[in-house]
């Protein structure tokens, strides 16, 4: 009781929360939850995207795409790294994943149907991904903090990439066009949906805001999400899928309409368009690799062994 | 410079771009589902590094002729492609993929430690900023050799069955194309019998090392550029499929 | 006929002949590596078969708007594709191939016996003439289904698994396609609905007598022909590599 | 002694050996070596065809292609059960086809590399197999002689289809026309190749010719083919990638130049352009198509063991 009330009283003072430091067991599992999740997201976010490496229209293209899904692996193998600080192996977490046990962001259960997929990914979902992330680098927890700081940098990179494609296709040949149209009707709903539910129906919210480990609720950072796409893509020229969105002077907020929850929570539950495929994927791509973790670990046995014998 | 030497010389960048394009799509067909992250990095890293060659050969070849680097990769057909067969079969486990890695690193980082030498400076200018790179992923692929070979029986039987099958496309990294001699003659690119002494040397002693068997019948060893394997037209029909979606495209 | 009747028959027979094209082109994946001799004969035989009805189909649209069968199917885009995903997911093992065309070909046979009193008479003639194509290939892979449904604890597992990730997508095949209740109302094709309660039944006690379960948690099912697998994309830059790699081509 | 001077006998009076008569053992050797490996070409035959099914150019060509591989399966088929009446199974003939023992023809260790090489395959190597295949329709053993008269109706048809498709390209667009030539240079001498060394190295055309398995020698087998394909592919305004071809007016004959034999015994000694993948390429189907034939049996088992019990 007396170490909580002083745990809480260092997140007031704004200070962090370092590894060996005591913390609520409650506070624990939500980050490694958090963290997990967000890991695997990064790892499962790398299959959409990576598929088009091979059809990037340009040397260019593609070489900015390999690098930034080499990025969200490197962003996975982070926070892999911040969980493990909590007391997790990397082992348990995978094997979390690979159960569907563990979730990971939604819109990876989206498919990327054309190249256009790929400016739009980094614009809207990355731009959204940014503004959680923005938040979660003030966190309380240090390592957790620190790698969204890190990640936060490589991202907006990413989401400037993204934009740029986007605009520029948008101001393209008509099948340009059309292909850049089509991929914001698709990507607009995802979007606004990967970042949760409605704080009404968000019951971990009031906790993690106590703690700090999130700052804002998901409803403003929807907001401020929408507050700065939707004008940069109807000043594309592009339209939005969504008839009641619209500018509200008072507040300064552009005002969206109802979201379909039902999607949302489908997609979560396993049933969106991906779920499946991705999690094959990533279960094929660990079965096909036992042989090869087999064969470091034994040679890193035989290693040691000669090493001892000199 | 004598036009039969430029043309050759034209040649000779296609190869070696062409080379560095089709085994980087073979890599990068692992990008998300290496068999462990750390190894996703890896080779996501050798890929940027192997587009960057091509488009660097691509390019010496534009100062000679004005090619565009983007219409020779995605709108050249597969016959006028000239990238050596090895690059172009499928990845295969990753014993497949990393023992050809290891082959192709190794006559590359050998070469173009010649080809510092260059008679031609761009081309020397080339190969002294990408040797080091080239050494790093060779470090990479030869460490992983060391371990597939010695790892367990599983992965010894895959490499070697890999060594089996490799060994006599990776031959063909060492056939002139033609009009080479001339090149050589002019001190352009070094002369590949030399460099092909000391690369078998080299891997001779790394596989045994390894504990792998160089196979007494090498199987087929193509000897001409202008001739592919049967995955070639799916490679390029994938690869240019966005860019041929829209030629009208103006910039993607 | 009313032009909106004439827009939605038009949709619906690119909808039927774009399943029986893609179907076709998965299953020719297997031609020459199949488990038996027997059955590269007993596929390629129903792929030619799909082949025939995907010709039909976009023959009957021809009539109706002119368009070319050919043009169709090797110059229109993915997006324009109105399959529908279960035929786009790639053709796994055995199991999942035959799976997949047992549910395929029972939902067929059924929409094909009630589309031969359709009130639009090339297409009652169509129905009429293909439905015995049909039949020989449900009693086909229906015997598959059984077989490998019990017949080792492997193939049980296997076909189990292709349950378990197809259901969902297959029941695409009974979601109709906008401006379908036109069609229906004109009696030109059947319902979708009564088809697919004959259908559920003849499956569940089929699957349940070879030892299978339906899913509790069917996944994903897809709502739209307007969108699509991300393999579909792989797919037409494959099979429209040549008929796109010469589109000034008069005759093939 | 008596039975072979009777044996030789039947065959003189142009009588057929049927599977329950009495025949040498070397007689009943040759024909199983031949007949299996013409059963294999037709098996691996299938490969470097079948993977031009997926991206034929119209659906007439589509269909046209899968009926004619399905034609080698089915040529397979015959040609496996004409083995079995000599006393060899099924199992035994794929055994020596994978483990790399059996041969089959050479032509199909080299690569189909563009759509005019379904054509070009069409009309050269069907052409040249035909002209084997007839002369094999007049030999001594009954079985074999029954399936080439089958094989040989439809393999006509393919010769027909491949050759009206060259002959269309070499009409067609300057792209189509390009393709129809590097066809024609590539397969041309292969063609020549695949009915066998000259007459001076082919050690058991003689036994085979007294027995009345082969009527004709290669060359002879050749120089047919020759002289029925040159003229037309000259007249179609192609080229023929030989310069020392011509027409002898003296014998009527066109005589080819000195073919590359270093060549084809390469290719049959292991070492052609797709020997290994056509081997490996049958060996993943038998391997991926085991746990099926396992199922199989065991189906049957089961369905045997309850038709006793009912």
């Amino acid at each position: 009781q007396e170490r909580l009330a002083e745990f809480e009283a260092r997140i007031r003072r704004g200070e962090k929360i370092e590894p060996g430091d005591w913390m609520p067991e409650e506070y624990r599992r939500q980050l490694i939850r958090m963290i997990s999740q967000h890991a695997h997201s990064e790892v499962v976010g790398m299959l959409p995207e990576g598929a088009w490496i091979t059809r990037a229209p340009t040397l260019k293209r593609k070489m900015i795409l390999v690098a930034k899904v080499q990025d969200e692996a490197g962003h996975g193998q982070y926070l892999y790294h911040a969980a493990e600080t909590l007391g997790i192996s990397r082992e348990a977490m995978l094997e979390a994943l690979l159960s569907g046990k563990a979730k990971y962001s939604s819109i990876f259960n989206y498919p990327t149907l054309t190249w256009a997929d790929i400016g739009t990914i980094g614009w809207l979902v990355d731009g959204a991904a940014i503004k959680n992330q923005t938040m979660l680098a003030q966190c309380s927890y240090g390592p957790y903090s620190r790698a969204m700081v890190r990640i936060c940098a490589e991202e907006t990179f990413h989401h400037k990439q993204g934009k740029e494609m986007v605009l520029l296709y948008a101001q393209g040949t008509p099948k340009q066009r059309a292909m850049a149209q089509d991929a914001i009707n698709r990507w607009w709903w995802p979007a606004l949906m990967m970042l949760g539910p409605h704080d009404k129906d968000s019951p971990n919210t009031e906790v993690l805001v106590r703690w700090g480990i999130k700052t804002k609720t998901n409803d403003q950072v929807r907001q401020e999400f929408i507050n700065e796409h939707a004008p940069e893509i109807l000043a594309a020229g592009l339209s939005i899928p969504d008839p009641e969105l619209r500018y509200d002077e008072k507040s300064g907020n552009w005002l969206h309409g109802p979201i379909n929850w039902d999607e949302f929570w489908q997609v979560v539950s396993g049933n969106g368009p991906m779920n499946k495929e991705r999690l094959e994927a990533r279960r094929r791509a660990h079965a096909e690799g036992a042989w090869v973790r087999e064969a470091l670990e034994a040679y890193a046995a035989k290693q040691k062994k000669a090493a001892v014998a000199v | 410079m004598k036009p039969s030497v430029k043309d050759a010389l034209i040649a000779k960048l296609t190869a070696l771009g062409d080379d560095e394009l089709i085994l980087a799509h073979r890599n990068s067909e692992w990008v998300g589902h290496g068999p462990i992250l750390e190894e996703d990095i890896a080779l996501a890293n050798i890929v940027q590094d192997e587009l960057g060659h091509a488009t660097l050969w691509y390019g010496l070849r534009k100062e000679l002729d004005g090619s565009d680097p983007d219409q020779l990769a995605f709108f050249r057909d597969a016959n006028e492609y000239r990238c050596c067969e090895l690059v172009e079969l499928p990845k295969g486990d990753w014993a497949f993929t990393m023992l050809r890695q290891y082959l192709f690193d190794l006559y590359e980082a050998l070469w173009l430690e010649a080809a510092q030498h260059s008679a031609y400076k761009p081309l020397a200018e080339a190969a002294q900023k990408i040797i080091r790179e080239e050494r790093f992923h060779l470090q990479h692929t030869r460490a992983w050799v060391e371990r597939l070979g010695l790892g367990t029986e599983e992965s010894n039987r895959r490499l070697q069955q890999a060594l089996n099958f490799q060994w006599g496309y990776a031959q063909q990294l060492f056939v002139p194309i033609p009009g080479e001699e001339l090149l050589v003659a002019e001190g352009i690119v070094p002369e590949l019998g030399p460099i092909r002494e000391r690369w078998l040397e080299l891997v001779t002693r790394h596989l045994q090392n390894a504990d792998l068997k160089l196979p007494i019948n090498p199987g087929y060893q193509p000897t001409s550029r202008a001739y592919h394997t049967e995955h070639l037209w799916s490679i390029l029909a994938e690869m240019q499929s966005t860019a041929r979606w829209e030629p009208e495209a103006k910039v993607w």
